[in-house]
């Protein structure tokens, strides 16, 4: 495992960079326990206060060091990025290896209602959540709202190799040396499925995380929990790009793209790594 | 004779670099051989022993992994070596004077177009005609051909089998090409349609009057198409000689067995399968390919491979136990043309 | 040389695929389209009357928390309420209602806006989503592939290998962070552009030049920033499909040919990406229609979603009902409208 | 003495009939070109596929009637299949050797590591392998004649009384394919297996079956003694087929020139 990490890492330049920027923005979330006051505090520090040594990322109209502020953020929004997708692995994983595995009438059902969800607009139907719930409105319901619509275009990536693979003579092979369903399904095709499972984890981190950014920024979640959206929601409150406070936003805004990116990267590289064909060609067919 | 194509110690590899691994596949090893005007050449040999990559090279249809490392390939046609002409005059050769009839017919022809507009993109530029001329002269060929002129107006996916595969042989005999290139054309077809191919292949290469390479693995398809025969095994050629004289009495271990495993109707006298299995060419064996699976195999195979040698006219073989007039084979000078190799690499990706 | 018989030519087996085929696929479309409606309309039926809150009692607390409160005429307001909201009467009544106000595109009237009717608000905020994201899909979609089909056929090119790695940057940027980056850089930094609004306030609504170069003036800033967030996954997905159909067999057969490279380019490998392309489109106009209205949010765009983030913050449950179903159905239009092309696009749709 | 498949009769493909001896093993080749439903009928005998009208028995009972794993497990153990390309059928990212103790696990009941490896062996051995050479190998480890000698032996491994194998070296290289078929002969004379050989090649169904059955777009149009229906076709089509197959003895009479 250290072998294939270091190989990946000295041949494959996305790996190396996802996996720096992914590390920058690790080593923040467990900086965040190391926090010398508790985040929601207002007025501990001097306000707006540009960077400087005392301030790292300088400090915010409402009396909080921004740096500080930051490590709180991203551990949250990178944990409701987890949580969804986490749920939704579930939903799509269940969906897709049932759909492929099974074919037939069953196949063709999920697949229209997983067409379905793919094509309807999710941001208006949160926004109508939220405009129902208000005040109910917490971290874990906007998680389940989340997974609940994040899952159809990964259900459907599953789905196709879980198809294939159902056609695939070693499928019947296996079949006929007593293998059971599970054991078929998890020893068998779960190598050729995990790939994906892999890669889509990491895109879907990042399109719940950027959900969750708009959705905060605007408003319409919880606004008192710290995450990147609720800390760009206050900067806009209190007008900071106007007022000159740019590092309010600026912050926030490079990190959570830093996130981003080296999720992406991660996701892509790994997506080539674990591919089935690459790894034949690694042991030198 | 004349001769319409002559190559000389073609070196083919593949080399690829995957993580870090380096590995070098030796498809094509020092191949020398020609085909004579107005003859059907045919290739034999199992999956993987080469024979499509020689196609490819000589087709100069080669991109990476696949490098040209060394030898010569000369067309009748041509003033100079294949790989030393430009992009322009590459185009310009191509389906005028050298075409190509590929397997699976399936896939040869662009699924999104009509079949009418592929005759225009491959024969158009070549035949310098004007359109409605053009077209006449290609429903004059379909007729030819047998095939309806309504196969213009449709698309690849409308076509059977067959038909697709017949559509492939009039686009690559449209502009009476000198020489064609054909890889396995028949392999993916049921028998009765494959025995209507050949037919329609040999007939128009007679009309035609060019010269031809008939690659595949099935003998029985040779004995019926090939003029003359090529038997290559691991990326080498072992033995060559006239189709009759290659099937009555086959000189090389390795040809020996296979036309003795041949099953006909009518015989039930027991076949034998050959041990072992063929080697890797990324890690061949040391002398001749061979010698693991030979029979016949003594010291100096497993030591260096045996020169293919003439020993009869048009007889060449490859095997020390054959006849004491097989020697070692001088090496000959690698990668002489890297450098023009990876020029052509760059034109075709 | 021998003429052969007519009668023997090979040609009757062409199948030709008839205009029945084409119905049928119309049908499954259409049916997919339905159901798309369906399922989607059941949701915002479903968030609306299965979470705890109810809109009307919201909507009285929100008037009554300043001033006096009789109860009779809270009472009235509550029947007026319900009634407006199409909320009284059984579930079962409420759910019939719910798909009549639908079908006849009468959301009542807004509460915020009282007595515009939702409708005639969604009408006025819809051309200008529509104008937003028919361009800018227009340009992602056409720059990013013909890019992305150039960087997969000329991999060796220094250029598109390093437009390339812009687009892996870009790729994975939703929607606010690219719209506050844009807004950011051409607001505050480089203030060379309108960053809010669809016009001019003082350049009257007509089709004049100033209003027209006014209009055009401030959408660019929406558009760049829609643009810079698809185009990489456009990009990025031509590129590999590209480099995935070089290797296929009538590429390398035409290539044999020597055929133009320039028609091998664009007839054999991007004509043969365009489908799964127009498919990849399809599945996302969803998620391109959430960055539209959030893009619009941003910028201040008078489009719906500038509409909706106001519906929500005014309480106004009808408008916020009304964009939810209408952005439902006008993407499942969208799709459709792309489903009925792609038989035009691929010769071999026909009903499995 | 019930028939070892008995009263079979088709409805998806149209029709087809036969059966097989249980005390009289032999090779049985089914021969149709691509679209005659050979590999669907395959399927419907390995009990993958369920006709849609029509039943096939195998000793006595009705295959259909096995939906349970207990007995589907009972049938396998007695019928096995072999697959056309010896790459596919294991799977890439695993060992070889997994198939072979599954099914002595299952089949053998060799719940102990030494049984499955010793039932492993012996299966091997009775193909021209051993463990040795199979043991901890990825496929692309070995060669297409080796897997298809493996997928053999771990058919073998419950001692089943029909194999059916569906174009069992269409894939294999030429100079391997006769030791493969050469092998079935072996099953059949020594090990008391029967054999429905699926294929397109008359040559090779000429030289080991005993009985052939020569299928046309689902439909039977021949069937017989493998040496009589091949070497004096009666139906049209069986004669067309015959015409059509090239022989490497036409190198000095070749059919083409005629044919066009």
């Amino acid at each position: 495992m250290l072998r294939v990490f270091r190989d990946l890492f000295r041949y494959n330049r996305e790996f190396a960079a996802g996996t720096i920027l992914v590390l920058i923005v690790l080593s923040l979330v467990v900086a965040s326990f190391f926090s010398p006051y508790p985040p929601q505090d207002s007025y501990v520090v001097p306000p707006d206060v540009p960077p400087c040594w005392a301030y790292p990322l300088g400090t915010n109209s409402r009396g909080q060091d921004v740096f500080w502020q930051l490590t709180v953020a991203i551990r949250n929004s990178l944990l409701f990025g987890i949580a969804v997708a986490f749920l939704s692995r579930i939903i799509s994983l269940a969906i897709g290896l049932v759909s492929g595995y099974t074919g037939g009438l069953v196949d063709r059902v999920l697949m229209s209602i997983n067409d379905t969800f793919v094509v309807i607009p999710q941001f208006p139907i949160l926004t109508l959540f939220y405009f129902m719930m208000h005040d109910h409105m917490s971290w874990t319901l906007l998680a389940l709202a989340m997974a609940s619509l994040g899952w159809p275009y990964d259900a459907r990536l599953i789905r196709s190799v879980a198809l294939s693979l159902r056609n695939r003579e070693f499928t019947a092979q296996s079949v006929f040396s007593g293998m059971s369903t599970r054991q078929i399904l998890l020893e068998e095709h779960l190598p050729y499925v995990l790939p994906i499972v892999f890669s889509t984890t990491m895109n879907n981190i990042n399109w719940s995380i950027g959900l969750e950014v708009t959705l905060s920024v605007i408003g319409f979640t919880n606004i008192e929990t710290p995450t990147i959206g609720t800390m760009i929601y206050w900067a806009n409150q209190h007008t900071a790009m106007v007022a000159g406070i740019w590092w309010w936003v600026v912050a926030p805004v490079a990190t959570v793209i830093m996130t981003f990116i080296g999720l992406f990267l991660l996701s892509v590289s790994m997506n080539e790594f674990i591919d089935p064909r690459s790894r034949l060609a690694r042991m030198g067919v | 004779m004349d001769v319409a194509l002559s190559v000389r110690d073609l070196r083919a590899y593949y080399l690829t670099s995957h993580f870090g691994v380096e590995r070098e596949v030796r498809a094509v090893d020092d191949i020398t051989l020609s085909v004579e005007k107005k003859e059907i050449y045919g290739i034999a040999g199992e999956s993987s022993c080469g024979k499509s990559t020689f196609i490819r090279t000589i087709a100069a249809a080669i991109r990476p992994p696949l490098r040209v490392l060394g030898g010569s390939i000369r067309y009748s046609f041509l003033d100079r070596d294949l790989y030393d002409l430009d992009e322009r005059a590459l185009t310009e050769m191509r389906w005028k004077h050298l075409s190509c009839i590929l397997q699976g017919s399936m896939n040869v022809l662009n699924p999104v177009r009509r079949v009418r507009e592929s005759f225009k993109d491959f024969a158009s530029p070549h035949m310098g005609l004007a359109r409605s001329v053009f077209f006449d002269a290609v429903k004059a060929h379909l007729n030819r051909l047998r095939l309806s002129p309504t196969v213009l107006s449709a698309f690849p996916h409308e076509l059977s089998g067959g038909m697709r595969q017949r559509v492939a042989i009039a686009l690559a005999t449209v502009c009476r090409p000198e020489f064609i290139i054909a890889d396995e054309p028949t392999t993916a077809l049921d028998v009765v349609v494959q025995k209507d191919v050949l037919a329609l292949i040999l007939e128009m290469q007679r009309e035609i009057g060019s010269s031809m390479i008939f690659v595949t693995h099935d003998l029985t398809v040779h004995a019926n198409i090939s003029n003359r025969l090529g038997i290559m095994y691991a990326g080498r050629l072992v033995e060559e000689g006239s189709t009759r004289d290659i099937l009555r009495d086959p000189m090389h271990p390795y040809t020996r067995h296979l036309i003795a495993s041949l099953p006909r109707i009518g015989d039930v006298t027991p076949k034998k399968g050959l041990s072992g299995a063929p080697p890797s060419l990324a890690d061949p064996p040391s002398g001749c390919r061979f010698h693991p699976r030979c029979p016949l195999a003594m010291d100096i195979c497993r030591q260096a491979h045996p020169e293919l040698t003439a020993l009869a006219p048009g007889r060449r073989v490859a095997c020390y136990a054959v006849s004491p007039l097989v020697q070692p084979a001088h090496e000959a000078a690698a990668a002489r043309k890297a450098t023009k190799a990876d020029k052509s690499a760059a034109f075709l990706q | 040389m021998k003429e052969w018989p007519r009668a023997s030519l090979l040609g009757a087996e062409i199948e030709f695929a008839s205009m029945r085929t084409y119905a049928r696929y119309f049908l499954r479309r259409l049916g997919q389209f339905v159901f798309v409606v369906f399922v989607g309309i059941n949701i915002v039926f479903f968030v609306t009357h299965a979470t705890p809150v109810d809109p009307v009692e919201q909507a009285i607390s929100s008037a009554t928390q300043f001033g006096h409160s009789d109860p009779r005429a809270v009472e009235i307001m509550r029947k007026a309420l319900r009634e407006l909201y199409g909320l009284d009467g059984t579930i079962l009544q409420q759910y019939v209602r719910f798909w009549t106000r639908l079908a006849t595109g009468d959301f009542g009237p807004s509460l915020s806006a009282f007595p515009t009717p939702v409708s005639v608000l969604i009408r006025q905020s819809l051309p200008w989503t529509v104008g937003l994201l028919f361009t800018s899909t227009l340009i992602a979609w056409g720059v990013g592939n013909s890019l992305g089909g150039l960087a997969g056929y000329y991999r060796k090119n220094r250029l598109l290998k390093a437009v390339g790695i812009a687009a892996t940057g870009l790729q994975p940027i939703p929607s606010y962070i690219m719209s506050l980056v844009v807004l950011i850089l051409f607001g505050y930094i480089w203030p060379i552009l309108p960053i809010s609004g669809g016009f001019q306030m003082n350049v009257s609504p007509d089709l004049s030049i100033p209003f027209v170069s006014s209009v055009i003036m401030h959408s660019i800033l929406p558009v760049l920033s829609l643009v810079l967030i698809t185009i990489g996954a456009w990009f990025v997905g031509m590129r590999s499909l590209v480099s995935n159909i070089v290797t296929e067999d009538y590429v390398v057969y035409a290539e044999l040919a020597g055929v133009n490279r320039r028609r091998i380019l664009t007839s054999y490998i991007m004509r043969n990406a365009l489908t799964p392309q127009l498919t990849g489109l399809a599945l996302s106009l969803g998620a391109i229609f959430n960055g539209a209205i959030i893009t619009e949010f941003v910028f201040g765009y008078p489009g719906l979603g500038t509409l909706l983030v106001r519906g929500v913050n005014s309480g106004d449950y009808s408008l916020v009902l009304g964009i939810a179903s209408i952005s439902i159905v006008a993407v499942a239009t969208a799709v459709f409208v792309i489903d009925l092309l792609y038989p035009l696009l691929d010769p071999r749709v026909k009903v499995e | 003495m019930g028939g070892l498949l008995g009263r079979t009769r088709f409805a998806a493909i149209d029709d087809v009939s036969f059966s097989l001896e249980a005390a009289r093993p032999e090779i049985f080749a089914i021969i149709g070109e691509s679209g005659s439903g050979k590999t669907t009928l395959a399927r419907m005998i390995l009990n993958t596929l369920a006709p849609s009208k029509g039943i096939i028995r195998f000793l006595g009972e009705d295959i259909s009637r096995f939906r349970g794993r207990r007995e589907q497990l009972q049938f396998m153990r007695k019928v096995q299949p072999i697959f056309q390309n010896p790459f596919e059928a294991f799977n890439p990212l695993k060992r070889v050797d997994r198939y072979l103790f599954a099914s002595a696990y299952h089949f053998a009941g060799h719940h102990g590591r030494a049984g499955r490896e010793a039932a492993a062996d012996e299966a091997l051995k009775k193909v021209g392998l051993s463990l040795a050479e199979v043991k901890g190998r990825f496929p692309h480890e070995l060669s297409g004649g080796q897997l298809q000698r493996a997928a053999i032996a771990r058919a073998l491994i419950s001692s089943p009384a029909l194999i059916v194998a569906d174009e069992p070296v269409s894939m294999v290289d030429a100079s391997l394919r006769m030791s493969i078929v050469n092998l079935f002969k072996t099953l059949r004379d020594e090990l008391r297996v029967s054999i429905i050989y699926i294929t397109h090649d008359l040559a090779t169904a000429y030289y080991i079956s005993d009985r052939v059955l020569i299928m046309q777009k689902g439909k039977v149009v021949e069937t017989g003694p493998a040496r009589q229906v091949l070497s004096n076709p009666q139906h049209p089509y069986t004669v067309l087929l015959r015409e059509s197959i090239l022989s490497p003895d036409d190198v000095d009479k070749s059919h083409l020139a005629g044919a066009a």
